[in-house]
């Protein structure tokens, strides 16, 4: 067991790798020397130098069209998109190339790229610097989705995305770097693509992903203590997702929490709270319930930032009404 | 063999075949294979009705194409048919694309905008304008790591000029001494709007000049011209000096198969239609004392060949509604889930 | 009553506004001279000249980004996009700027432009010129959205975007362009963001919008036979959302279909299922079921492209088996 | 009037104000106001750590913003605060925004990163590098088509020359004749990416002109310099030339707030900070005449006016909580339903 914070597992997971992987170079703006806007990244170049940690121009759709193209000339680039909310300039060159070569060139080729990047709000950085847009990514067939939300899955989940054979999106908690947890790496983890039950009860099952999985364990926690007992599911991939897994806890309990931080208008709560109304329909005896981010931009000032996205009291509070 | 196979073997042992003969005959190969495009729309046998055809644009796919090795990739827009036939395509398997049949390059799924083939190195054509131009930077790192000595060619309409992607696929290049080519095929139009129409910088390697590339506009009338500074710029890339080069041409054509260019007088397109790069390439093949009867049965020989193409197309069959969810993901990866299959597991639930 | 098609609506819709506002005017490519590439805004040059039918470059963002400009300047832009398809070159001047301009500054000034594209599938037009991406813009709080499924909503919800003080991505099928009916455009038109009940039933409720009204009116015309009678929701936009008139409707009836034409993993349909199931949980006998575009990209071979939408008879045989 | 103030007078009475002095009052408040805003960041007032400070290129806002004229318009980028000062923003409203009050220009939702004021022609700063620069097309087109005379500039970093967005932006303007300039306040970084590591062309000017622009890159060490080189290229926008201005100077401080600059050496930062466009300005007026203690009062009467917004912010309230819903929409337009209002409406069934 070793201590170690979420970032700290992200660079040793992409350090492990990269010894491992010949193929493999993170390309990115400010990777390299400066190491990451979040310090992921930080040191890499010492032992890897420049050609495998290449800090680019501020040219967020070339970057992701040039990994693309080295995807498809055998390396395997992690690209850094600094921030998710800047992922509206490169949606073409995901969307329509990285998620589609496969498929429209008939299979003869795939686009084996990591698109490591961070979202949410807790920093007060404003609407263009604060956004939830995994459901942009969850909604275009053809590439993958991951989302940690603790440490071990830092690391764990992003040495599997290195190893798969189509585009990974790969999207970190800027609240969640200086998270700290004790892990066993050498751990057998958890296969790609299965959700975590991170927390069992009988009274309600409460669905999540990346940092809200915190204030959903911190709610639970506070539920116990007035005798309600929540299942909390940690998706981790989205896609895949383990759709599996929220059936069986569903069935067994009946009630449900989907907590997502994005907005909540057609984001990803939609889809899992619309799977679990009609795939589990005759085992829940109440609607399903989102809680999520308000459909609004999110402000600077740190009150209005907090109050437009769920809150552990929040949680907390609806799945009591919920239960009682 | 057959009679023409036997005669064109009989005049290629006579004597030493030029290099313009050479040019001359992928041009016309290219030329010949659009004009069976265009019969396949015409008898709807082709797949939909976005089908860009470079006919006038012979000497750009040719001149540059002939520069390029084995071993080079390259990305093309949406009227690549002439680059991708240039760089050794199969016009059987080309034409089954097109037609989107189950035989083609791409198993019929994504059709002329869509054609690709890794083998020949070709990462792709794309119905996004400019969306195919920063793939070759990254095939240029690719080849610069791995010192394979291989380039990396971007083709792209003069419409392409104006996509702010261009400019940073560009940067990068230079900054990163990528073996890497921009190739602007400048056809006058991107659909009606004719390129000053578009912008005033109508000398278009002076932008790539101001990014630090090599950067050369040449007039694609002549192919050989074409060839000659493709080389140049070539040779360039592959240490490290990447290059931009600008074929002027004039685009016969509708701009795609529905488009009768109403936009454009007749004197305009006669005009340029006079400046045939496949013509042009004929008359000095001629002046050099071939006779037009040689010329003639290269001709049919390509002709034949791209009918043979056409039978191939319209006799295979389209993929079956079974390959729909195949290749969404790679092999032994999850699958998406037919939404038939997720009604049936819901209906089904008493 | 004339005979209108969707086309010549649209264009009628422009002429008529633009000749009332002088503010307005018309950006994007091919919009001028040539008319637009599915001929909307044919001969409105004639009229306007080429002051109001800007004809750009091969810029989307920045085409975006001027109509935004234009906008806070006291000018109406019609920004077209050719493709909804492209929208991922675009999102960022959509969803980072336009959306939010009036909020984080807030609310000295709005964005008053109508970004007119065209999507869906029906041409061979293969992945990249057939999709349906109107869930980015749900998705996207700041941003109305229109998708106009017959003839008069094509005038009148055109007519009334170019009214509103925010952004409209208004959203055409490329597949209804020649679609004719006899229309009084002179008749009051439903308020903006109210749903139509196209047709009364008991048995069913089905909720679409956009071209999939043609296929569910079709299927339901087809299940009358059959004596199953379908009450058929047209959404018309889909931010206003009008669940009021979804709630009312499948209150009487308990059973329902959401039928949409993209991809269904994250998609509209899947807001629609979440917000029935959640709302009128109370009232339903049976899950919502959505039919939707299949997970992946769209082939250029015609009958897999036919295949990966809903079509009127897997609608039919979908609506059949829920109500039996 | 206070003391400060009397005295201000006295000496403006008594003398004709140069314009060189103008130019450096405006400079100097620019300054004093980014020295406030660190102190903000210190006593942990400032909404967030996003600050990003223009100290050391006071020359490009005021050189620039001198040469407009009252109903231009203008978008920056992140780096925007001495831009909005010299077009006469209030500093008590913008240091109570960048403190992310209710009483600031944006009622403490945009912050440092997204204020504006459309009463002064400031369609808005922005947190996406080159997400403001197209705006000043449309405004361009608005100004052209109502014949206003006014212009439209962007201002930009150094990093924003790598965006496609630029290009797409300057060849419209271009094209459409517009009454537009756009300004790269190159500080020789892009975060910790010095110029010439993010691109090989370096002669920032040479992209504009191959576009068709004007263009002209100044060195920013004398504000006099880049007022009259701003002068012409405004005058020439505003009959329909559009162009370009790079102004080279020094960002003398990290990034932002935390940004220490290791990536860069401490010789570096100390020759840097030697190119002072204050300092300079400030000494050629003492060349002048103008006596040290004239100057000493000037900068006082500043240091006076910014501690009253450094008040004015900290005594201000955050905006309330329920004002989270107000201007998604125009007004009476329907508002978002709160995620809280849906949960209890749900949880209300029965
Ligand atoms: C991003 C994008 N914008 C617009 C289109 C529609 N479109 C297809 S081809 C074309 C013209 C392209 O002109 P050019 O680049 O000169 O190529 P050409 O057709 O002349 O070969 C346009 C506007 C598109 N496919 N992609
Ligand atoms: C599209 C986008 N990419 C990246 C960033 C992160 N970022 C913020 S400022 C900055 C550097 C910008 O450099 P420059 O344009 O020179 O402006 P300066 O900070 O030097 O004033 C970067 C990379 C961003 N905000 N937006
Ligand atoms: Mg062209
Ligand atoms: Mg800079």
């Amino acid at each position: 067991m070793v201590e170690l914070t979420y970032r700290d597992a992200l660079r040793q997971a992409l350090y492990d790798a990269m010894i491992e992987d010949e193929s493999i170079f993170i390309i990115g703006e400010e990777v390299g020397r400066y190491g990451g806007a979040y310090g992921v990244t930080k040191g890499l170049i010492d032992k890897f130098g420049p050609e495998r940690l290449l800090d680019t121009p501020i040219s967020e759709p070339a970057i992701i069209g040039t990994a693309i193209g080295a995807a498809m000339s055998g390396l395997r680039p992690v690209a850094e998109l600094m921030y998710v909310d800047f992922i509206g300039m490169t949606m073409d060159q995901l969307g329509n190339q990285a998620a589609k070569i496969r498929y429209m060139f008939g299979g003869q080729i795939g686009v084996p790229l990591v698109l490591r990047t961070q979202g949410g709000a807790g920093r007060s950085a404003g609407a263009q610097h604060s956004q939830s847009l995994e459901a942009f990514i969850m909604h275009t067939p053809g590439l993958r989705l991951a989302m940690p939300a603790t440490v071990s899955d830092a690391y764990h989940l992003l040495r599997q995305s290195l190893t798969k054979p189509d585009p990974v999106v790969f999207i970190e908690h800027k609240s969640l770097y200086s998270l700290k947890e004790d892990v066993d790496l050498s751990i057998e983890p958890l296969p790609w693509g299965k959700a975590a039950v991170r927390r069992h009860g009988s009274d309600i099952v409460i669905v999540t992903y990346s940092r809200q999985l915190q204030f959903v364990m911190q709610a639970a926690q506070a539920l116990s203590k007035q005798n309600i007992e929540a299942t909390v599911i940690d998706l981790r991939t989205l896609n895949p997702l383990d759709f599996d897994t929220i059936r069986k806890e569903v069935e067994k309990v009946g009630k449900v929490l989907v907590v997502s931080e994005a907005v909540l208008t057609s984001g990803v709560a939609s889809e899992l709270s619309a799977r679990i109304s009609e795939e589990c329909f005759d085992y829940l005896t109440d609607p399903v319930v989102r809680v999520a981010g308000e459909d609004c931009p999110i402000s600077v000032s740190a009150d209005l930032e907090a109050g437009s996205i769920p809150s552990p009291k929040v949680i907390e509070e609806t799945a009591k009404r919920l239960v009682m | 063999m057959n009679m023409t196979e036997i005669k064109l073997k009989h005049i290629h042992d006579a004597r030493t075949n030029s290099r313009l003969e050479d040019l001359y005959r992928q041009m016309r190969r290219v030329r010949t294979f659009e004009e069976r495009v265009g019969e396949l729309f015409v008898r709807g046998q082709s797949a939909g009705s976005m089908l860009h055809l470079s006919i006038g644009e012979e000497s750009a796919a040719v001149g540059v194409c002939s520069a390029m090795k084995e071993g080079d990739s390259f990305t093309t827009h949406h009227r690549g048919h002439g680059i991708f036939l240039s760089r050794g395509a199969n016009p059987n398997l080309m034409m089954a694309e097109i037609a989107g049949k189950e035989t083609g390059y791409c198993k019929g799924k994504g059709g002329s905008m869509h054609i690709a083939d890794m083998g020949l190195g070709h990462l792709g054509a794309n119905a996004i304008v400019g969306g195919g131009i920063p793939a070759v930077v990254g095939a240029g790192l690719a080849a610069k790591r791995g010192k394979t000595g291989a380039i990396s060619v971007a083709f792209f309409g003069d419409g392409a000029m104006q996509q702010g992607i261009l400019y940073e696929s560009m940067n990068m290049a230079a900054l990163w001494d990528l073996p890497v080519l921009f190739v602007c095929i400048n056809n006058q139009y991107g659909m009606g709007t004719r390129i000053d129409q578009a912008t005033k910088a109508t000398n278009l390697h002076e932008r790539a000049i101001a990014l630090g590339l090599n950067g050369i506009s040449v007039d694609g009338l002549n192919v050989e011209t074409v060839q000659e500074t493709a080389q140049k710029l070539t040779d360039d890339a592959r240490v490290g000096k990447p290059g931009f080069l600008a074929v002027s041409c004039y685009r016969f054509f509708g701009h795609a198969r529905m488009d009768k260019s109403p936009y454009r007088s007749e004197e305009e397109e006669t005009e340029g239609r006079k400046r045939d790069p496949v013509l042009f390439a004929r008359d000095n093949i001629i002046k050099e004392g071939v006779s037009d009867e040689v010329l003639d049965i290269i001709d049919q020989s390509i002709s034949d060949e791209m009918d043979s193409a056409i039978d191939f197309a319209i006799s295979s069959s389209p993929p079956p509604l079974s390959s729909m969810f195949r290749d969404v993901y790679g092999p032994n990866e999850p699958e998406p889930e037919p939404v038939q299959t997720r009604i049936n597991r819901i209906l089904a639930r008493e």
